[in-house]
Formats: structure tokens, C-alpha cells, sequence
């Protein structure tokens, strides 16, 4: 048992960060990229270049399409030293991570040429099109209609929930084709021009402020059959492959960690009146807790990337780390405002502690609570997956998409 | 056994919800939410002023209802439950119940029909920074004369016609009553997580001020405030947490998911289940810190204690599971959930937080077991 | 908003303590009746008879069967002072609560007479078998058969958890008479003679030790039909009235409370090194939490007693109760075990505080948890009765019993 | 990245679980549950010894395989999930430990090939009443030759042949051997909600001892004892916490209700993929603890105290838990489910329970950012 990388990853890695280095500079301290704005988009672009040109991108891909055929291993060892760097990978990981593999696997020779470089050079983004307002844990459940016009499918509908919709060029859709069939068999994917008349995307007001993500409209949009990803009513098993690279690129835990509150514990008034917070025994209990959690959470991907580098492929139990953050993240920014007392309802960054990261935390959760998998989902994803109990009782077994009953 | 509101009270909570309604809909609430400027909806104090509740528990002589507490609960059930845009409990829990119980004669006819009329909106003005304030951290100081120091956050402070301030004075702590409108009084306005509520810093340049009490009893007299006020408190608490439950319940009847209802999932049922639970430990508990304060009896400290505990474990649950109820419809600026969830926490901390509770309801209850 | 009798009530309550000081002497600190033990039985049956003499024994109920037609709430008060006096009402609970009431609304009109009169006096004891291995909340899947025979029904089967089978003459037994029609519609309810050829009593052996409940088996057990309850095939409606009553006879918290917990905290060294246990921030914000779910249990009792005595029934919020006390008891137990730190293992009674109560709690509170309702069924009973969500799905509408999928 | 166990080691746990399987099976466990008289399992004892289990972690020159820290959490694990009734973490976690750490070289060779063969069952005697001990708590004193006071509880103190026993010496605090075959020790074996291991207390009245390691280093040792003993411990409860998962998962596909698989409500699926989180949570916890104590790392004392609080938060849920799956089954003496939940209840406390672990991890935690 050790925490070493086996010599081809060390001399990898050791490439890796020589790269980086002649790059991008010195490692950055952890900061916030503010995905989106233009100035950080044609600096993330122009890194994504280079990374290409190095050979860093589609690590994991087959060598005909532009990539290496290394283990996934190698991109792990790879993001964990961009992390470092802080280097903007942000807007390229749905599209490289979800999007391009899906078009590797199920389009045609040509437009596989066509999309994949430009993509791994970071000259086109890609975004996915799946969520609906009334599709999100039932994605199969969705209502955006393709129907067949000649050489063209048109699109009418709308998706939710795009992670970059506003800066895309392309996006991978599934959409119905046939209401008549039974709702997973029904289903088509076509890869869609962000820029095709009759595709408006209106980003999303949170509650927490912010706008991370976009609703998709699609009024009367044409897409030449040729666009189409695998068969007619197959929709379902591609989706199942993107969303199957979703589980590897599973994302870290962000926000304030135990060790932040701590920070705020030595230098805040205990409620009980005695001393400092960080001498009340009732916070450290909890702050015990939140560090076996968050440590626990790190170590598991240990064994993860562990499983990795033996070759195995990791399952669904990566859904823990999910519920373990989410529910963490909330729980602590809570805390910390509880703590803080009256003067915790203030969240102006130039007042409160860690200019608001606890407050960030608190209205944030929420969101991470439910988004790529609620809680709930993740938790019948274990149960049913990784336990191997039955399924919940389907009541649209054989029945045709268009007599289900749905939203009132 | 009659541990339950009358029926009159019963009526005046109806009519107290149907007003709220019409004039504090979600609709209502959201153009002070929005609008960056607005801390407080004036027209619905005006509303609430004409309907009496200002003066609910004021005594005839000066102007009000001469109501009891109970119907102060069954008023602040509906204001928390509408998630009300006015500094009701800055003015009525907080500062009215300090006039109350230690104001002079004089200070009483002076500052009580202002308030019942709508004109005088009090805020109540302990913290002056992170963490539980204690007797030992305070730091403003009245003179006799004037106030110096700083009070942050002060809720309502940025509307306040009149506060009343925590202060040293001498060896002690007394509480003193200030005219916000004077030039030696300056607030700076402050972002907070509930802009559906005022909130400022006021800090005080030996701007005039008057004690209300006792000098010295400061620390004591706040502290009695503090336990009125968090029973009634606990009621807003409960009123937001039921909202919220509402809202759950309906959603999961009306959203499908693999061609079910939610509400048929056993993982949504038992959570709204749960948030019932808790709701309703929080309002049997709440209905005695009622009866406790309706009858100045002996047990109120412990049971304000135990309501606050209670109901503010029921509001932050309620209204976090709301929000996961909905699912990404929840997480959204245009769905009302998180109207709640901001609510919810700035009436965990607006009295002292949780932590500060329940070392009050345990040193309360061994004071109990010892007697 | 008062805690004040009615002046009816308070008369009442005057004349219920006069008669019990009369019968049992001066109030008696909480001590466990051992049910079952002849001694005590014997007691238990004297003062039953008195109680019925005096006219205090079915209260509610109609007078042409010896009740006095008083409001609910006159026997809640009659309970509260007989629980004052430790009076020994155990055996007869659900004879009295649930047994004799079904009895009542469906049986004939000798049989009413038959019966009603030696239960009111205590001198016969009934018992109530519903429950069985494989129908516990399912109890309408229940498989014991009762097949007709000429003049008779012949029993064959087995019931389980039956509390007092071992000192019952009568039992109200759920049978099934057709396993062709859909399971709730196949059952038929029935008065059995406990001490009939056939019936077998055996005590369960729980894992907290002791037997408190009884497996009882039936071979061949003949009842005549003119012990029937209600039609054939409407044992389940009658089952409900027997269960209705069930709920107004919610017990109270038993076991450990914060109080004694606040006892033990006073003498016990605190884990952190740092003074007392009632000096630890930690156990005290616990103890804040137990007594405010403690005492709001206590409160919605009065919540529900004010609810009865304005003439309402009280709805199934009573399973609160239950959820709250028994995982606050097994919460409790494990505490103080772990509180006592290494200590804490030792359970006997001579050793352990409090003669081991919280080791008992630890061992009693898991079948608590599931005794009348899980804690799981109770949250669907809330769910759907009381905020009125929609049942789950079910699998088994429409179908014959006989067709059922069952346990492998 | 290597974190995990090596093939060689999964072939070890694979032929321990088949071994207990055989010799351990829970019926064998019922035989000692049910016999009042009975406490262990000596011929497991004897079989585990066979396979060179008790020698595992013993260096050769005195007869044990040599092997490390990682093979003993490969066998605790499998012990765990057995839930073995033999002196086996008395024996090996802390007697043969606390040996191994401070013995003199006279005390290893006298005593460690006797731990090997099994002829030697060793207990640790540190409590001494109720609550956690600390240094200013122990009154047992041993005098440089003679040991008196008493220690109660000692887990498998009815058995054990050998004690190692904190005491009082002069000042400070040493540890002290003893052995128990003399008629200056008395013994009263004691009733626990664990019947499956043994527990005495043990009376020393001037009875012959021999220090361990430098006087007055007595609780430094004991805690660096604990601290190898938490990280194996931990093993043993997640062994006894999966063995749960596994009897819930099982019930759950078996066992019908409404005509559908339990394990097809989600009340009952959450339940048990909760429960799946939090064993996974302390696996992860418990590796890094297990590397850290087959590398001597300085990270163990913090390591151990997070291997030892997961590992007793799953052990607790999943046993608990495990019952409610079963329903009315699970409360009956028949059904295994208490065997898990007695167990789980001693191992939380064997080592000190979880308040006083929460409170090393946080010291340990504040030293290390401090540093």
C-alpha cells in the first residue's frame, strides 16, 4: 500500500508538469475562473491549443482520432496537475469529456474528422442537450420533438440546465422521434449547430443570484440527418454512453472545507459564552465529523484512481462523493453562519468571513444537492447498481409515450 | 385541557391570513426582493397598521387593542407564513417590548400610539459583530446623556424611525432609547442573505439618548426581551416552515417522474413526512412558550428556549427540503423556495443563535432541577 | 389557553382519585408491572373487578352494554390518575381497547352479552392474533386458513408478536376464507377460544432477552361459524375498526429521559478530559435536543386531550409520537452507554446506573421501533392520511390472493 | 497509486473468511452466546493459532511470521465479520502491542512465542469506572513490585492469562505486566451487552508485577497503544458493519411486503445504500489508518482517530439499521441481527468511546496545522 505513481506514470507525470511549467508558470493558488467571460475564454482557448499541440488532450482516445490509447489513468495524473496550475480547462470538459467520445462512438467516419480536431484544439465548444423542465431525473421522460422533413429532422422544444449553451458551437441532442414507442425507445441523438436558426439560449436566474447554466429553445431548428448519432429510436443507449463518461470525470469537492471553519472557530465568540468557538466541545465533535468526511471523501478517490491504474473501470460508487460534498458543503456553511450569529445574515464579501465563501456555501448546496443526480437518484444508483436491489415498480413498462401520465 | 388558540383567535388568524393574501402575495414580496433599493414593503405597513396589529398587545390607554400575547402568536404565525417585507418584529417583538416592560410612563406615552399608528419603526440593537454578544463584548457606551459606538448588523436599522440600544454604562450595561433621525446617528445599509429584510450598521457619534430602565439591568432586560421575543419568533418560524411544507406536498402531488407522482416516492413522502414532524414538535412547543407568555409564568424563559430550538430546526429543514422537493425547479431565482431558505436563517440568528439556545435551555433547565 | 379539566372533567378527576385512594392507597412511584406473573395477575383481576363495580370500566361505551356513553376524554382522565396509582391495567388493554369494542359493533347480540360482561370484570383476558411471520405490515397478506366445515371453521396457521396469548381465554382472530379473491377481500374475522384443541402458545425469545410476546400456532382448530365477526370476506373492514381503536390507546414514552441522562451526566467524567459530561458543550446541545423532542411529545399529548375533549378524534398525528419516542430511546441508551466509555458494556443491573435502564433502552428501543407500525410504515401513514400524498404503487390490486409473488 | 491491499494479502483475507466460515460459523458463535458459562471459543483459539493468525505481526527470532500491519487488518476485518468469539484484539491489538513497543528484551522472548502458540491470552487494563479515564484518574499503583487497585472492566479479563495494566508509579503513570495465574488476583467476571467475549474485574492486592517500559512513560505508551489498536479495531468494524450490509441486502431481496420485494421501497433502499455510504466512508478512513500504521507514518495518531470514529459510525448505523430491515425478525434472539448490534456497542467503547476519539482527532488536527 502506497500513494506512489508506478514509474511510466512518475515519468509521465514528471512530463506533464515540465509542460505546465514552460506553459502556464508557477502552480496558482486556488481561484475562481470565471468561465464565460471573453477575456478567460480566448486565454482558456489558447491553452487548449497548446495542450493539443503537446499531445495532452484525448490522452485516453484511439490514435486515429488524434489521441494516445493511455489508460485513464493518464488523464487523471494530467487534471490533477492542471489543477495545480489552475490551468481553464473549464469550458472544454463537457465536450471533450462527454460530447466528442459520443461522436467517436456512434458517427460517421467523416464527421468524426470533421468534429474531433477542432474540438481537442479548442477551436469549437460542445455542450450537452438533454435536461428538460419536465425531464430531469426522468431525463427518457423528455418532450423535445424531432420529426423527419426530407433530408432534415426540425426540432421543436426546449432543454434546461445547459452548462454553456451561451458559448458553444455545438451540442449533442436527444430529442423524440417516435411518441408512439415506449419512452426510452423513442429517443434519437443528433449532434446540433448552437448557431442554427431558431436556437435561442436564455441563461437561468438561480436562486443563489448567479447564472451558471442555460434554458435551450428550439423553434422549428433543421438538422440534416447526417447530424444523426446512431440509429433512429436508439437514442437512449448513446445517451447511456455519454452519461457513462460523466461518472469519469467526476468533479472535487469545492467550497469551504473543515479546515476553513476551523480558521473561523479560533477567532469567533463560543454561543455558550465560554471562550473561543474552537474551544466549544459541541463544534468539535462536528468538526471531527466534517474532516472524517472530507478525508474520506480524498482517500476514496484514492482508491479510485487506484482502481485506475490497475485497469479497472470505476462504478457507480463515485456517487457517494456527491452526497458526502453536497450535503457537507451545506451543513458547514450553515454552521458557520450560525456561528457567526446575528451578524451571520450578512453576506457582503468585504464583510463577512472568507468574503462570503460560507455564504457562497450556503445558497450554492442547494443546487449541488440536485444537480448531475439528486441525492435522491444517487442513492437508488447505489441501491440498485452497487447493491444489486430491484428496481423501483415501473408503471411505463409497455406503455407508449404518449398515453404516460405526466405533470398536471 | 384547552391548550389550544379560541376560536376568536382562530377567526383573527383567518383574516389575518386572507389580508396577507391580498396584500403580501409572493408576488408582493418579490418586487422588495428585487428591487435593491427596497427593504420593506410601506403600503403593507400602512395595511397592517390600519388592521390594528401594531397595537394587538399595546394597551387601550395608548391607542392599542390590549390584546395578550396569544394573539401576537397567531399574527406572527401569518406574517411568517407570507414572509411579510415589514419590520414587524423589529418594531412589535423587539422594541415595543422593551417600551413594555421597562419604558417610564412618560417614554410609554411619548413612543406606544407612534408605534400603533404605523409612524414609529423601532429596531432593537445588540450585536456589534461576529459571534453571540456577551455582557463582557459590548462596546458602545451611553454617558447619560449619549451614545457612542457601533451597533452591526441591525435589523430593520436602515428604515428605523427609533432604536433601542445595548450599551455600557459605568460598570454595567443599560439598555437606551435613540431618535435615529439626528445627525449624529450615520448607518451604512448592509447585503444580507434575506433582502426581502433591512438590515444596517448605525454607529453613533455621542448622538442624544435616553435609558429605558434600570441602569445597570441592561443585560437582564434584553435578556427578557429576547425570550418574548423568540416565542413569537418561534411563530413566524412555524408559519414559513408550514409554508414550505405546503408548497412541497403540492408540488409532489402535481410533478411526475417516471410517469408517477413524486408525492408516490417513498423518499420524497417520508421527507415531507419528516418536515411534518418537525413542524409539529415545534408548534406543541411553541403553544406553550404561548401559554407561558400569555400568563408571565415562571417556566417562559425555559419554554422560549425550547420553542426557538424547536421551530428553528423545523424552518431550516422545512426549507432546505423544500428546495430538494422541487428539484432544479427549486434551485431557480423564479420559484419562491429559497424566499424561505434566506428567511429561515435570518430568523435563526436575528434572536441569538442556536447554539446560544440551547445553552440557555440546559443552564434554564438545571437552574429547574436544582429548585 | 389553559391545562384546566372542564368543571365535568374536574369533578370527574376529584371522584376517579377519591375512588382509587379508596381502592389502592396513596400514589406509587413509577415501577414496572411484571404482566403475566401469577401473583400480580391475580391483582390485576381484583382491581379490574372493582373497577367495574364502580362503574369505571368502559367508560365510552353504550349503556345497554355497561358503559356510561361518557366523551373519550373521561377515560384518558380516568387513565392519567390510574397511572398515578400504578393501577394495574396491563392485561386488559387490548382486550378492553380493541378486542371487546369489535366485539361489540359486529358480533350478536347474545354473544355481545356472553362476552362483554367477564371482560368488563376482568375475569376473562383477551388477545388479538393478526399479525403473522410473513404479514407484518402487510398484515392483509396474512396466510393463516380458516376452511368451512358443516356448523364450523377449522384453523390452520400460525400468528406471531401476540402480547398476553399465554393468560388470554379469547382471542379476535384474522383468518383467511378465500385465497381466490384479492387479499383484502378474502379475509374473515372470528372470536377464538384460546383454550380450544389445537391452539399452541409459545413465547418468542426477543433479542433483548426476555419474552414479552407469544408465537401462537393453530392445527386444526375448530371455531363454529356462530363465532363469526361480521360477514364472511369483511374481515378487513372489521380488522380497521379494531385497529381505529387501536390509536386511541397510544402508550406513552417509557424508558430513560433527558432527566436521567442530565443525572448521569452530573457524575460522569466528560470525554474530553475537560471536567463533567454536563460540562461538555457536545452532551448539552443533545440534551437540548431530547428534552425539546421529550416535552413536545408530552405537549401534543395535550394537544390531542384538548382535541378530544372539544368532542374530535384524533387523527393518525398520533404516530409522532411513537417515531419520536422510540428513536429518542435507543438515541438515549446509546448515549449514556457510550458516555460511561469502556464501562459502558457492563449491563448488570448491579453495576450499570440506573440498574441498567440504559441498556435496556439500547436493547428495547429496536423493537420499539418496528412494535405497531415500523418507523417506516408510520411515515407512510403520514404521507397519505395526513398530508394526503398518494399511495405507492400497488402491485397487488386486482389480483387473487393465491397469485400473489410471496417471500422466496 | 497503490492504495490498496496487494494480491498476497487478498489471498490471506479470502482463506481467513474461509477459515471463520467453517470454525466461526454463527451457530458456533450462538454456543458461546447461549452458554452463560462460556466466553470463548477455545478451539478456534487453538485453530486460529494453527494458522499462525495470534503470529501474524511478530517478528520472526520469537516464533511469529513477521509479517506487518496490513496482513493484521486483513485478518481483523475477516474477524470482525465473524464476529469471532476469541481474546483476539486483547491478545494481539493491545497485550502483544503494547509488548512489542516497550517490552524489555528478556519480557518479548518470555512472553511474545507464548502469544504465538496460544498458550498465552492477554488482556489490557487501563478503566477503571465509569467515564473516559485520564492521567489524573487512575489510582491502581504498582510500587516497583507489586501492583494493587482494581480495574474494571477488563474485556477478556475472565480468560486472560496475562495483564498489561496502567497503574500509578510515584508521580506518574507506568504500564505494568501481571501475571494473572496468582493468589493476590481475584476476578469477577461480569454480565455485558456482549455475551460472546469475556469481561472480568480484576483485583490486584500486592500481587507481583513487572513494569513495562520507563516509569512514568505509563499513558504516553497505553496511548500509542490505542491509537495501532484503533486503525485494527476499525477493520474488525467494518467487517462486522459489511457483514450487516450483506444480511440487509439479502433480507431485503427475500423478504416480501404488499406483494414487492422490500428491497424495492426506497425507505428500504436508501436505508441501505446510507448505509453502504457510510461503510465506504470508513473504509476509506480506515486504509489510510492502515497505512499509516504498517509505515509507522506520523500521520497515524491522526489517521487512527478518523479510521476510529467512521468506522464506529457505520458499525452503529448498519447494525441498528439492520435490525429495522428485519422488522419483527430482527428483534428475535433467533435472528443474528443483535450479534452485530452487541458487538458493534463494545468495540465502539473497548478503545474509548467516541467523544473521547472526536477530541484526539481535533487536538491531533490542531497540532498538525499549528506545525
Amino acid at each position: 500500500m502506497d500513494f506512489n505513481d508506478s514509474p511510466e506514470e512518475a515519468t509521465f507525470r514528471a512530463e506533464a508538469r515540465a509542460w505546465l511549467e514552460k506553459t502556464i508558470g508557477a502552480p496558482a493558488a486556488k481561484t475562481l475562473v470565471r468561465i464565460g467571460d471573453p477575456e478567460s475564454m480566448k486565454g482558456a482557448k489558447a491553452y487548449q491549443k497548446k495542450k493539443a499541440e503537446a499531445g495532452y488532450a484525448g490522452l485516453t482516445w484511439k490514435k486515429e482520432v488524434g489521441g494516445r490509447e493511455l489508460p485513464p489513468i493518464f488523464s487523471v495524473i494530467f487534471g490533477q496537475e492542471e489543477q495545480k496550475f489552475q490551468a481553464p480547462v473549464g469550458p472544454f470538459a463537457i465536450g471533450l469529456g462527454m460530447c466528442i467520445p459520443t461522436v467517436i462512438a456512434f458517427h460517421s467516419p467523416d464527421k468524426i474528422k470533421r468534429y474531433v480536431g477542432p474540438a481537442l484544439k479548442g477551436d469549437e465548444i460542445w455542450c450537452q442537450l438533454f435536461s428538460e423542465p419536465s425531464a430531469g431525473s426522468d431525463v427518457a421522460g423528455l418532450k423535445t420533438k424531432a420529426v423527419r422533413d426530407g433530408d432534415d429532422w426540425v426540432i421543436n422544444g426546449q432543454k434546461v440546465w445547459t452548462s454553456g449553451a451561451h458559448y458553444s458551437d455545438y451540442g449533442i441532442l436527444l430529442a423524440r422521434t417516435n411518441p408512439e414507442k415506449e419512452k426510452h425507445k423513442g429517443l434519437t441523438m443528433f449532434v446540433l449547430n448552437m448557431k442554427a436558426p431558431g436556437v435561442e439560449v436564455r441563461p437561468i436566474h438561480q436562486m443563489s443570484g448567479g447564472s451558471n447554466f442555460n434554458e435551450v429553445y428550439f423553434n422549428d431548428v433543421r438538422i440534416p440527418d447526417t447530424e444523426r448519432l446512431g440509429e433512429v429510436g436508439n437514442g437512449w443507449n448513446v445517451a447511456l454512453v455519454t452519461l457513462m463518461n460523466e461518472r469519469l470525470a467526476v468533479g472535487g469537492s469545492s467550497g469551504p472545507e473543515y479546515g476553513e471553519i476551523l480558521e473561523l472557530a479560533r477567532n469567533t465568540r463560543s454561543p455558550s459564552g465560554k471562550g473561543t468557538l474552537i474551544q466549544d466541545q459541541a463544534f468539535r465533535e462536528k468538526l471531527a465529523s466534517w474532516y472524517v468526511s472530507s478525508e474520506g471523501y480524498t482517500l476514496g478517490k484514492y482508491r479510485t484512481m487506484t482502481a485506475l491504474s490497475k485497469g479497472q473501470t470505476p462504478g457507480p460508487e463515485s456517487s457517494i462523493g456527491k452526497i458526502l460534498n453536497a450535503n457537507r458543503m451545506q451543513d458547514i456553511g450553515n454552521a458557520a453562519i450560525e456561528a457567526e450569529d446575528h451578524f451571520g445574515i450578512i453576506s457582503d464579501p468585504a464583510l463577512a468571513p472568507m468574503q462570503g465563501a460560507f455564504h457562497n456555501a450556503y445558497m450554492w448546496a442547494p443546487g449541488l444537492r440536485i444537480a448531475g443526480g439528486t441525492d435522491e437518484i444517487l442513492r437508488n444508483i447505489i441501491a440498485e447498481r452497487v447493491l444489486g436491489l430491484p428496481q423501483d415498480v415501473r408503471v411505463d413498462k409497455g406503455v407508449a409515450y404518449k398515453d404516460l401520465p405526466t405533470n398536471r | 385541557m384547552n391548550f389550544d388558540f379560541s376560536d376568536d383567535q382562530k377567526i383573527m388568524r383567518d383574516q389575518a391570513r386572507k389580508f396577507l393574501a391580498e396584500h403580501s402575495s409572493r408576488k408582493a414580496v418579490r418586487v422588495v426582493l428585487n428591487d435593491a433599493a427596497k427593504s420593506c414593503d410601506m403600503a403593507l405597513w400602512k395595511g397592517v397598521a390600519e388592521q390594528g396589529w401594531l397595537g394587538a398587545a399595546i394597551p387601550e390607554e395608548f391607542g392599542g387593542l390590549g390584546l395578550g400575547g396569544l394573539e401576537q402568536c397567531v399574527l406572527a404565525e401569518e406574517i411568517g407564513r407570507a414572509v411579510a417585507p415589514i419590520p414587524f418584529s423589529s418594531t412589535i417583538y423587539f422594541f415595543a417590548e422593551a417600551i413594555l416592560a421597562a419604558g417610564s410612563p412618560a417614554q410609554k406615552s411619548a413612543l406606544l400610539p407612534k408605534i400603533v399608528s404605523g409612524d414609529l419603526i423601532g429596531a432593537f440593537a445588540i450585536s456589534e459583530g461576529p459571534g453571540a454578544p456577551s455582557p463582557t463584548s459590548i462596546e458602545a457606551s451611553f454617558d447619560g446623556a449619549t451614545l457612542s459606538g457601533a451597533k452591526i448588523p441591525v435589523t430593520d436599522g436602515d428604515i428605523a424611525t427609533h432604536a433601542v440600544v445595548l450599551a455600557r454604562e459605568g460598570q454595567g450595561l443599560s439598555l437606551v432609547l435613540v431618535d435615529l433621525a439626528q445627525p449624529a446617528v450615520k448607518r451604512e445599509t448592509l447585503t444580507t442573505l434575506d433582502p426581502t429584510r433591512g438590515h444596517a450598521k448605525l454607529i453613533f457619534d455621542r448622538a442624544k439618548a435616553e435609558r429605558i430602565g434600570k441602569a445597570g439591568e441592561g443585560w437582564q432586560l434584553a435578556e427578557a426581551v429576547l425570550d418574548r421575543a423568540a416565542v413569537l419568533i418561534a411563530f413566524e418560524q412555524l408559519g414559513g416552515a408550514q409554508a414550505c411544507l405546503d408548497m412541497a406536498v403540492d408540488y409532489a402531488k402535481g410533478r411526475y417522474a417516471f410517469s408517477r407522482q413524486i408525492g408516490s416516492f417513498q423518499a420524497i413522502k417520508h421527507k415531507l413526512a419528516d418536515m411534518y414532524v418537525a413542524i409539529e414538535l415545534g408548534r406543541s412547543n411553541a403553544y406553550y412558550g404561548a401559554w407561558a407568555l400569555s400568563t408571565e409564568s415562571a417556566q417562559l424563559p425555559l419554554a422560549a428556549a425550547a420553542a426557538r430550538i424547536a421551530a428553528s430546526d423545523a424552518y431550516y429543514f422545512a426549507a432546505k427540503e423544500n428546495i430538494q422537493a422541487h428539484g432544479g425547479m427549486g434551485f431557480t431565482w423564479e420559484v419562491d423556495c429559497h424566499l424561505f431558505y434566506r428567511r429561515a436563517k435570518l430568523l435563526a440568528v436575528q434572536a441569538g443563535g442556536p447554539g446560544v439556545w440551547k445553552e440557555k435551555l440546559v443552564r434554564r433547565l438545571e437552574l429547574k432541577n436544582a429548585a
